[in-house]
């Protein structure tokens, strides 16, 4: 934020209105709407503890319709803030009601609330720049550039880094999240494959031709021979029954023949 | 010069890091008094290109601040914290133990993520323990790293914290002596409520946004 | 004290190196006697715990010789554990009671020997008791010492997975079933307390293991 550039903003924004030409209003410029109203507050010019909450409230509720009216886009918490505040100022405006929530402050608890919050934020804005004009470590101020060989090292100064340890820890948690058993899926000769391959060669299975000769060979990656020889048994059983293929076999565990079903000498 | 100040002043200059009275009691024959040696050196530390100061509870020489300019062979270029981190550090340092929560009602402002990590990165600020309130949140302070690159000798030494403890501005809530602020007061040309169709407009946005 | 004096004495003590005549007069306003500044520091520092002395045409400060004694090279203290110490100890901080097996599937490398011994040495970690299960091993858990230096009332202090989450060490859509062990029920039913022989024995083991 800028802190001198505000009030000038806040003020063209106010005579820009009143001449009624369009000009942008940096709403970006504020981390958020306490650090507006703090701004605001500011152009006041007086104690922030003795502050016009009405004042205020109207002055930021001016500039947050002014900023609306160039953008159609408000972050929300601008919106709730103004919100609250046009809530605020119209129970401080309007007489007072005996039917108060008994756990709602009264208007004016509220709004001392705010100028406390409002001082609070200024403090620690102060605090801020009190500290950063402080001399710092390496930019200002200096240690000994070449401590000698021998060092003095300070015993009674370790001292745990309990975000370091959280870190260290969550780390191991993401990996072993990320550790998850994944088997690889062994390359298998796909039935369909078989199927289509095996009715390829029909034309071809004149005569009886051995399994292991009609399973193709592995190669590089591919599926492995039990695979190949596996899916073109299942693909050639199927072929089978749907008496496209006839198959033979000698005895148990022998190998198995297979040849195309002659279907002229059928008929 | 004492004996005893030549010895503290030695092992200082010697030293890699600030050391404390214990480092230096442990280091020193039994009989030194090195409280009495710290102000001698002190003393004769003042004003010159070389000062004696007291960062963290510990001592170490340093350069004087107003000679910074011939450093420029020394200086590294800070890591330049930006204006919601200086803040956030600002909050820690001086409202500590501080939840995450008390830092957001602070700023009014949700932190954003990175902020407050940024800060614990740096080992400026180090999660301290957990409130005893309900959720148990964890709360955060600062190191003695914060306080050895802003050259401070304690928390205590934090610049306007007396005068902000004092106005009560670093308790959570309103303190009992705060002056409730008279509403009225300078509005007296400015009662005229906004046109009576804005008042509206906001008090529907209000109730759309809460919806 | 000159103002060419003080410029001379902060540069020679920032410096990383001896600077010589010429490096100075590089780094100091053009009108700076150094020659006079450099006798002037030499006067101001005889008999004093630093010396300023020329090495090779170069000078620097250094600690007086007779004062060597008080300059003994001492171990150090880790003041940052190594990477693997960390993960150690974080792994012992939330699991425990915890076997250096378990230490190990969790890490997902050999716990390397000198990890655990190292904390061990430095008293954040302390050997618990025994797993009921075969073979028995050993099982380890934190330290009050721990406790101290990390700044926790008790384990119970230990950050759970929604702080990890919010300090975006953890990222919101981790695996269901996924959990940060609750260090506080860890189960004292499914150990035995350590015997006096135990400590003597796991000592053996180490070094055997180390030789």
């Amino acid at each position: 934020m800028r802190d001198d550039g505000t009030e000038l903003d806040f003020a063209a924004a106010a005579d820009a209105a009143e001449e009624g030409e369009a000009l942008v209003v940096d709403i970006d410029g504020y981390e958020g709407p306490l650090h507006l109203l703090l701004a605001l507050a500011r152009g006041q010019k007086v104690d922030l503890l003795k502050l016009s909450i009405l004042k205020l409230a109207e002055q930021y509720l001016a500039f947050v319709q002014q900023a609306r009216r160039l953008r159609f886009s408000l972050a929300a918490d601008y919106l709730v803030m103004a919100a609250w505040l046009a809530y605020l100022k119209s129970r401080l405006l309007l007489p007072k009601t005996e039917k108060a929530a008994p756990d709602e402050l009264g208007p004016e608890e509220q709004a001392a609330q705010l100028a406390f919050r409002l001082a609070r934020l200024d403090a620690i804005r102060k605090a801020v720049d009190a500290l950063q004009q402080r001399p710092q470590l390496k930019r200002d101020i200096f240690t000994r550039g070449d401590p000698q060989a021998l060092t003095v090292v300070s015993h009674t100064r370790f001292q745990g880094n309990l975000y370091a340890l959280v870190q260290a820890y969550s780390g191991q948690l993401k990996k072993e999240a990320a550790r998850r058993y994944q088997p690889a899926t062994p390359k298998v000769f796909a039935l369909d494959d078989a199927r289509v391959r095996l009715q390829n060669e029909l034309p071809r299975l004149k005569s009886w031709t051995s399994l292991s000769v009609l399973a193709p060979a592995p190669y590089g990656d591919g599926p492995s021979r039990a695979s190949y020889v596996a899916s073109t048994l299942s693909a050639g059983l199927e072929l089978v029954k749907n008496g496209e293929l006839e198959a033979r076999q000698l005895e148990a565990f022998a190998e198995l023949y297979l040849r195309a079903r002659r279907m002229e000498a059928a008929e | 010069m004492s004996d005893a100040a030549r010895m503290v002043e030695a092992l200082l200059f010697a030293a890699a890091e600030p050391l404390s009275i214990d480092d230096l009691s442990r280091r020193l024959p039994a009989n030194v008094d090195i409280h009495e040696a710290i102000a001698e050196l002190r003393r004769l530390y003042e004003g010159r290109g070389v000062e004696l100061v007291e960062v963290a509870g510990c001592w170490r020489f340093q350069t004087a601040a107003d000679l910074s300019f011939l450093m420029t062979v020394e200086r590294e270029e800070p890591r330049k914290l930006s204006k919601a981190a200086q803040e956030t550090l600002a909050i820690v340092a001086y409202h500590q133990p501080v939840t995450r929560a008390e830092i957001e009602a602070i700023r009014g402002v949700q932190a954003s993520r990175g902020t407050l990590d940024t800060l614990l990165e740096l080992d400026l600020v180090k999660m301290r323990g957990r409130r005893r309130t309900p959720g148990r949140p964890v709360t955060f302070g600062t190191t003695d790293a914060f306080l050895e690159h802003y050259g401070l000798a304690s928390l205590a030494d934090l610049p306007g914290a007396a005068e902000m403890k004092q106005l009560g501005l670093l308790d959570a809530d309103l303190p009992p002596g705060f002056a409730v602020p008279d509403p009225m007061l300078g509005g007296g040309d400015e009662e005229d409520p906004l046109e009576p169709g804005d008042d509206a407009e906001f008090h529907q946005d209000f109730l759309q946004e809460e919806s």
